[in-house]
């Protein structure tokens, strides 16, 4: 059979329908666990995923070879030295140990000390965090506000020269790298057009349109890859909804097809999107790291890559711990935005 | 869509060609320094001129199609191989203990942020392209195992899978007779797309050093050289690159028409 | 205008120069912040600096430093004689954590004569100390400072610290109260941009005024081509050496190392790798020095030769060895193109890239490498040939006993005839592939003057720097 | 005047014909039947009054509701005449609501849409809409969400919005097939009385004839995108001119010539024997700690089945007859009781080799219960798995062309996939994979209710050969009482997993005791007796 574009979807939902048998259609209960107890299990979940994060980190990133005090000393220290200075860093204890300072420490909120800047961990990943968290919520903003227009657009316009066009340009979006995609934005903006500095951060102490004039550019590069896979989800979650039943309905009260996504589309479709929303933050705030090599910004991700190289293992250590806890919250919250659009997860008793 | 499947296998099978090619013949030697010709703008005698040591790039490109291709294929290898059974095994024992304990493990390794693992694995293992395969695989497992277990577990709704279940068959052999080939259209549609995203992360790791080591020719490594000169030589960035580009979007557009072609709703019912 | 934004490639990762060998940290602090009793100079030239004067015992065992008068810590207490006890008896301590604590190692003792006046007692003969002391790791620093010496230094030189911005920048005031002549730049920035992309576009861009070490050296001729800059080419102390692993199979065998040095086409690296910036060495011996021998000849380019002495050391058929290369894209471009010569002549490198941590792990430290390609930039140290432990393994008596003669020598003659005797011992030895003298590239404002071309030592003197009107 | 004037009607989408030439019209207070198969063009009917059609698709004819050209608006007079002049009802309950807006939200936007009421008011009407379906306020609140209620709840929520602008006309498609039966009675009742009430022309879709004949004034009948027939109900039922007609009320009248029942004494071992049978299923706890409660789906079941016994199992949806199904089959452990076969209780473990053979089933969906990657030879071949003495070789393949032969399908069709097999096809290789190992029971899991009347007809004359030819003994699930009747000699009733009542089929149905089985025979509708008419 040839396909055949549909401009409502539901006539291929409905064919498809056919095929299921009868009696199981009108069975597909909610079966929904109730909300406290989904809460609590998720609860309970993430405090059991972060503790067995904390392992895996810490035995994991201790085998790195390399040692942070032959580091810090370079090639004509002598070796008392270097005992000296390991014992002052707290390296000559055990690994156990080391692993039970470490994490009680960071249940009352102390990271440590960091080895090669000798300043307390906690302080330096606030102070990137500065800049890192602005970033990715610029990032994610501005991948939000160009992604879902497109996403609504096409997925209105399925099928139509419109739809091709944005999809066509996702798909492009998705396909470059974004680093080089940075290099090509410096080139063009910051050396020949001069519209911005080649990267670094001014600090939000120079205010706050200065900051986000030097992280714009960065934003932008992070920005749009993510953009693409977003509108990408955005269009075919719409395009499920489009296909389900109930737009039918609103469609035969009189709706017309844009009122009836916006209406009835769009929060339904919302879950899928808030998902990838949630999984791009965690992503921005991690996986900048090659985009603030490209514009030199000091955030976390330059931080891990520094401190990697450096062996300054407590922060790698308590960095990586610190994206992982994000990311789980992210989820969990994400979890909890949810039930604020879908009232099935609310639940009664 | 079948001009998207048209579109992206055109593209895949240039790169693959490419790649196979290079086993057999490139333009010149891919190792062959010649410091006095750097640098060329492409031209007659350089289609896609030459880098800062004075190589071929169309031989290093030709050449690094195939360390992307291995390094992303064995990744996905790695991510199929152990993610299908899990997700399998998952699906077969649906809210088990073991169900549970590897759903939990693929969330702790999706929380986990890759770029970042990934300079981990290679500073711990050593830079190099074997490491890189390693590092991509990792973060492939989870998102196997998720696939499969989705696929896997509704099918296991299915009255077909009742019905081998009255003949006696256990968990296993239904997995692999029953679930597994109606699992496989999924499953190489989403290893299309782990493919384009291994070849975008080798790029990556390569990039910032991590990847395939010299001499062996890499894409993201040629970016890496190419960053400082693109000012000089802009081919150096822009041929790599593209070829990039056109290599993940030819997967994708291959991925989404195969997609379209074997979409698994429409499996089953339809002639 | 008299503020300035240099850009430096590394980051210190804390702010005392006497605990840690990053030169990060001397590139920001050394004559700006912290000042020791002598210092280089842009030449390379060692004079006075917090001492005033001195005088040496004929023994030259003896040490008399005359301080600067009226010398002012940044926290207003004052530098005097039991500062700089304090701070030579810190350095060269049994718990010390000074990276060259070698420097250190011939004082016997520091005493205070009168608040202006120390005196160092040797326990032999070293010409060296007074460059020693020159050295960042050598200054003098406030007793009452040394609990936050690593975010909060307090010196003496021209600049205060400010403020550091983690990953960023750190920020230089002018001092009012300075001893010496008062700096033309009321405040400086030192922002940090490893990635040589970044840097180009960075300086490009106009976003910094100066960029100290300029890691990318083919971006030099836009530079140069371009009137609103001036690149500013200078020497190190940095030779840029393949450091062959002297104890391990085949490499103990002298015929095979000269293989390898036949078999490097040094322009080709220097063109290559650094774009014509850097000069050939045929010796670990920095060419500025007055005492440099060219010996490049004993080492010349040749593969048949190359093949030649294989084929006599039994290795017609080659060998295959590992290359580790280190970060710096000397050695990493440096890297691909030896193995490219090296496989002409049939030896197999494979290379091995490694960050610094793991290359003193593994290379320096563990001494598991076949060959690897370092610069070496510690002023004048031709002496690690003489210590058969270090990393490269080569053990020569006659070397050994040449350089002991050398610390023990303090007349010039003697000494320059000494150095190139020593230079020519380890070229003929074939020790290491000695490639070439790493070039200190700056790139600055077309009208920014007063920075050094030279890096004697690394640092940014920023005491002489001014805008031009 | 007519209400909605529907002449020589004809759409195609793509390159595909749908519907040719389709005429007919509906009048104030009328209430018109459209029936006809599976995919004779029922639905597209009603979507094309609607103007709901996809967007390449090529409409002929002519269309007028009260008079006014409908294939003359333009879209936005449409959507203007959409929820005012016609409303429609779906046949999906379940999905045709909106699950993250309100129910009182969802029937105001109708209101809201096409009057110039404030909030208030469009609130109070529907407050009084959900009254009239049967949603009185104290239990359902306007606030309430489409998930906290049932099938037939949502209905009525679905049917308060077509009629909140007192539709001239509404169009109720399939509205009950999704619903059981004692829903279905109430569900029709109330439209009916809408219709009344408000005189709006109703169109019903629906292909069961019982319903048909018991509501419609007017009847269609459509086949193959074509109307065959049309008339009044009365004078349409009476004669039947078309042979379609009469082909599609003789199936859906259908009795299977069932052989005889052996006569079994009863005393000796039974062939399937289910004592206090007890299954639950987990409930998610309501808090973390609170102790887990439990679904009980078969509650203390007790029946006997004897060699040469056809014993049916009725009740409604969600009663436990599958779940019944499936602990018979040793795929689900039981909380109490034991299953015997042939004397020998089956294991916690599952099944023995030998106790499969003897016990095979038949699913009901006929699309689902096949691997679509095998071949039928390897599909009907499964139950050999773990049989010692499983024929191979050449015997094996005699044995499937048997089995294809018995079903009467062709012994090649073993080389075919099953997607090139029609429902009906299916159902045949559904229970040809049952017969294969020459079963003494076969369980039949409502293994007709997703096929079409006539196709449904053919399996059952199937089933009834097959009992004269091979003496088959089975158990036969069903919800739909009319095929139970005539294909079983014995009969339980099932509600919220308990047998309220079993007994001889005849009986049972003639003279039902227990309230449950009386008001599901009540409330299933019957076609009138038309042995006068037939043919
Ligand atoms: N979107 C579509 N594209 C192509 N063909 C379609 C589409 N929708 C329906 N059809 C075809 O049109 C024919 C009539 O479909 P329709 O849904 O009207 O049948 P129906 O009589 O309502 O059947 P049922 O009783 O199963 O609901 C069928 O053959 C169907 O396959
Ligand atoms: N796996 C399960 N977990 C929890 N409850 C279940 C499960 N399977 C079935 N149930 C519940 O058990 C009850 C009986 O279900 P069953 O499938 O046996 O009904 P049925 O009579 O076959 O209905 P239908 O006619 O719709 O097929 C229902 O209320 C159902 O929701
Ligand atoms: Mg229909
Ligand atoms: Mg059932």
């Amino acid at each position: 059979m040839p396909p055949i574009q549909l401009e409502i979807g539901n006539f291929s939902a409905f064919a498809r329908d056919r095929w299921r048998p009868l009696w199981t259609r009108a069975r597909r209960p909610p079966n929904l666990p109730l909300m406290g107890r989904y809460f609590a299990k998720r609860l309970l979940s993430l405090i059991v995923s972060l503790v067995v994060a904390s392992w895996v980190i810490f035995f994991v990133i201790e085998i790195a070879p390399g040692d942070p005090a032959s580091f810090m000393l370079g090639i004509n220290a002598q070796p008392d030295t270097i005992a000296a200075l390991r014992s002052e860093l707290g390296l000559d204890e055990g690994k156990v140990t080391r692993y039970i300072n470490w994490f009680t420490g960071m249940l009352q909120g102390d990271f440590g000390t960091s080895y090669t800047y000798r300043t307390p961990v906690a302080q330096m990943v606030a102070d990137r965090l500065w800049v890192s968290l602005p970033l990715a919520i610029y990032a994610l903003t501005l991948s939000t506000l160009i992604a879902l227009p497109a996403g609504i657009y096409a997925a209105a316009r399925r099928g139509k020269s419109g739809d091709i066009a944005v999809m066509g340009a996702t798909q492009l979006g998705v396909a470059v790298p974004n680093f080089w995609f940075a290099m090509m934005l410096v080139l063009v903006f910051a050396i020949n057009l001069r519209w911005f500095s080649a990267g670094g951060f001014v600090g939000w102490e120079a205010g706050p349109l200065a900051a986000l004039h030097s992280l714009t550019l960065p934003a932008i590069a992070l920005a749009l890859p993510q953009a693409a896979i977003l509108a990408r989800v955005m269009r075919s979650a719409l395009l499920d909804i489009l296909g389900e039943d109930f737009i039918r309905t609103a469609r035969a009260k009189g709706l017309s097809q844009r009122q009836a996504l916006w209406r009835h589309g769009l929060r339904n479709a919302l879950i899928p999107v808030l998902t990838i929303i949630g999984l791009q933050f965690s992503f921005l705030l991690a996986g900048a790291i090659i985009i603030e090599q490209v514009f030199y910004l000091p955030g976390l991700g330059r931080l891990v890559f520094q401190a990697i190289s450096a062996r300054d293992l407590i922060v790698v250590e308590s960095v990586v711990m610190l994206l992982v806890f994000a990311v789980i919250m992210v989820n969990f919250l994400v979890d909890l935005t949810y039930a604020l659009v879908d009232p099935r997860l609310r639940g009664r008793g | 869509m079948t001009r998207s499947l048209f579109l992206g296998g055109v593209l895949s099978a240039l790169v693959l060609l490419a790649a196979l090619l290079s086993f057999i013949w490139t333009p010149y030697d891919h190792t062959a320094l010649n410091i006095p010709a750097k640098l060329q703008a492409p031209n007659a005698e350089h289609w896609l001129g030459t880098d800062h040591f004075g190589r071929d790039i169309l031989s290093m490109i030709m050449v690094g199609a195939r360390t992307s291709i291995a390094v992303a294929l064995v990744a996905v290898g790695i991510g199929m191989g152990l993610g299908v059974p899990l997700g399998l095994a998952a699906a077969a024992k649906r809210g088990s203990w073991l169900d549970e304990g590897i759903m939990r493990a693929n969330d702790l390794v999706f929380a986990f942020p890759s770029l970042v693992i990934a300079i981990l694995i290679t500073a711990i293992l050593g830079a190099g392209a074997i490491n890189a395969i390693i590092a991509i695989g990792i973060f492939n497992i989870p998102v196997f195992a998720r696939v499969t277990r989705g696929a896997a577990l509704s099918l296991w709704q299915r009255e077909f899978i009742l019905a081998a279940r009255v003949a006696g068959k256990g968990a296993a052999r239904i997995s692999a007779e029953h679930i597994l080939p109606n699992v496989a259209n999924l499953l190489i549609v989403q290893g299309t797309i782990q493919f384009s995203l291994g070849i975008l992360a080798e790029a990556g790791l390569s990039y910032v050093g991590l990847g395939a080591q010299p001499p062996v020719p890499s894409w993201g490594r040629m970016l890496a050289d190419a960053q400082t000169m693109v000012s000089l030589a802009p081919h150096m960035a822009l041929v790599p690159g593209c070829a990039i580009i056109l290599t993940v979007l030819g997967l994708n557009l291959m991925g989404d028409g195969l997609r379209d072609w074997l979409d698994p709703k429409l499996q089953g019912g339809r002639a | 205008r008299d503020t300035v934004t240099v850009a430096l490639q590394l980051e210190p990762p804390h702010l005392d120069p006497t605990s840690a060998a990053a030169g990060a940290i001397d590139q920001v602090l050394y004559s700006n912040v912290f000042e020791g009793l002598t210092r280089f100079m842009g030449d390379g030239s060692v004079v006075p600096g917090l001492a005033e004067s001195w005088e040496i015992s004929e023994d030259g065992l003896t040490y008399t430093f005359r301080l600067q008068d009226g010398v002012t810590f940044h926290d207003g207490t004052s530098m005097d004689a039991d500062d700089v006890k304090f701070s030579l008896d810190r350095a060269r301590a049994e718990d010390s954590t000074n990276a060259q604590k070698a420097l250190f190692a011939d004082i016997a003792s520091v005493d205070v004569v009168d608040p202006l006046t120390v005196q160092i007692t040797l326990s032999q003969p070293n010409g060296n100390l007074l460059f020693n002391l020159a050295w960042g790791d050598a200054v003098i620093v406030a007793p009452e400072s040394i609990d936050t010496i690593k975010t909060a230094p307090v010196g003496t030189g021209a600049f205060t610290f400010t403020n550091w911005v983690q990953g960023d920048r750190i920020d230089l005031a002018r001092n009012p109260n300075y001893w010496g002549e008062t700096p033309a730049l009321s405040a400086a920035t030192f922002k940090f941009i490893s990635d040589p992309t970044a840097a180009f576009a960075a300086m490009m861009a106009e976003d910094v005024d100066a960029f100290s070490g300029f890691p990318a050296p083919e971006n030099l001729p836009q530079f140069e081509a371009d009137p609103r800059f001036q690149v500013l080419v200078g020497s190190t102390e940095g030779e840029t050496i393949l450091s062959i692993n002297n104890k391990q199979a085949p490499f103990d065998n002298p015929k095979v190392r000269a293989a390898v040095a036949h078999a490097i086409d040094r322009q080709a690296i220097i063109d290559g790798a650094m774009f014509g910036y850097g000069t050939p060495i045929g010796s670990h011996f920095a060419p500025h020095n007055p005492a440099y021998v060219d010996l490049t000849g004993t080492s010349a380019h040749d593969p048949e030769k190359a093949r030649a002495l294989l084929a006599e050391a039994g290795l017609a058929d080659g060998f295959t060895t590992t290359l580790h290369l280190p970060p710096p894209s000397y050695a990493r471009r440096g890297g691909e193109i030896i193995a490219a010569q090296l496989a002409e002549v049939g030896i197999t490198a494979e290379i091995i890239n490694v960050e610094w941590a793991q290359w003193l792990e593994t290379v320096f430290r563990g001494k598991n490498f076949g060959l690897s390609i370092v610069s070496h930039t510690e002023p004048m140290d031709i002496g690690i040939y003489a210590r058969p432990d270090y990393y490269f393994q080569y053990d020569n008596a006659a070397f050994q006993d040449l350089m002991a003669e050398l610390t023990g020598t303090t007349d010039p003659d003697a000494r320059t005839k000494m150095l190139q005797q020593a230079q020519e011992i380890i070229a003929n030895d074939y020790v290491n592939g000695f490639l070439f003298q790493l070039a200190s590239l700056s790139v600055a404002k077309a009208d920014l003057q007063g920075l050094w071309a030279n890096a004697p030592t690394q640092a940014t003197d920023l005491t002489a720097v001014s805008w031009a009107k | 005047m007519t209400l909605l004037d529907v002449t020589n009607l004809s759409l195609s989408i793509g390159a595909f014909p749908i519907l040719r030439d389709v005429s007919l019209s509906v009048d104030p207070g009328e209430i018109l039947a459209i029936t006809g198969e599976s995919g004779s063009g029922k639905s597209l009917t009603a979507l094309t009054i609607l103007r709901l059609l996809p967007n390449c698709t090529r409409l002929s004819g002519h269309l007028s509701l009260e008079g006014q050209d409908l294939l003359a608006l333009s879209e936005e007079q449409m959507c203007d005449l959409r929820g005012r002049k016609i409303g429609m009802v779906f046949q999906e309950p379940m999905t045709a609501l909106n699950p993250v807006q309100s129910i009182g939200d969802q029937v105001m936007e109708t209101i809201l849409l096409h009057s110039s009421a404030t909030r208030t008011e469009a609130e109070a009407e529907a407050r009084s809409l959900l009254d009239r379906v049967g949603l009185p306020a104290e239990r359902f609140p306007l606030s309430r969400y489409p998930h906290e209620l049932s099938g037939g709840q949502r209905q009525r929520v679905v049917i308060a919005m077509a009629i909140a602008m007192r539709p001239a006309l509404l169009i109720a498609d399939e509205p009950t097939t999704a619903l059981d039966v004692t829903t279905q009675a109430q569900i029709l009742d109330l439209l009916r009385d809408l219709v009344r009430d408000y005189g709006m022309g109703m169109i019903i879709i629906t292909h069961d004839l019982a319903v048909v004949a018991d509501m419609a004034d007017h009847i269609v009948v459509m086949r193959k995108g074509e109307v065959v027939e049309t008339g009044s109900t009365k004078q349409l039922l009476a004669t039947r001119r078309h042979p379609y007609t009469q082909k599609l009320f003789a199936a859906s009248n259908h009795q299977a010539d069932l052989p005889p029942p052996v006569t079994t004494d009863p005393q000796s071992v039974p062939l399937l024997e289910v004592r206090n049978a007890v299954r639950d299923y987990p409930l998610p706890r309501k808090r973390l700690f609170a102790p887990a409660e439990h679904m009980r789906a078969v509650d203390h079941v007790s029946f006997a089945l004897h060699r040469g016994e056809r014993l049916g199992l009725v009740g409604e949806s969600g009663c436990g007859k599958s779940t019944l199904t499936r602990a018979i089959l040793g795929l689900e452990p039981l909380q109490g009781g034991e299953i015997l076969l042939d004397g020998s209780p089956l294991s916690g473990k599952g099944l023995t080799a030998e106790q499969r053979r003897k016990m095979q089933v038949v699913f009901q969906d006929p699309f689902g219960s096949f691997n679509p990657r095998h071949k039928v030879a390897r599909l009907i071949t499964e139950p050999f798995h773990g049989v010692s003495d499983a024929p191979t070789g050449q015997d094996r393949d005699n044995r499937v062309a048997e089995a294809l032969i018995a079903v009467g399908l062709n012994p090649e069709d073993a080389d075919r996939y099953i997607h090139q097999f029609s429902g009906g096809q299916r159902q045949r290789i559904a229970i040809a994979r049952a017969l294969i190992t020459r079963p003494d029971l076969i369980l039949f899991d409502e293994a007709v209710s997703a096929l079409d009347v006539s196709v449904r007809a053919q399996i059952l004359d199937l089933l009834a050969e097959l009992c004269s030819a091979y003496g088959l003994s089975y158990l036969f699930i069903s919800h739909d009482l009319h095929v139970v009747r005539s294909m079983t000699d014995r009969c339980l009733v099932m509600q919220k997993g308990q047998i309220v009542e079993h007994g001889q089929t005849e009986d049972l149905f003639s003279a039902p005791q227990h309230p449950y089985t009386k008001s599901l025979i009540a409330a299933a509708p019957v076609l009138p007796d038309l042995a006068t008419g037939a043919a």
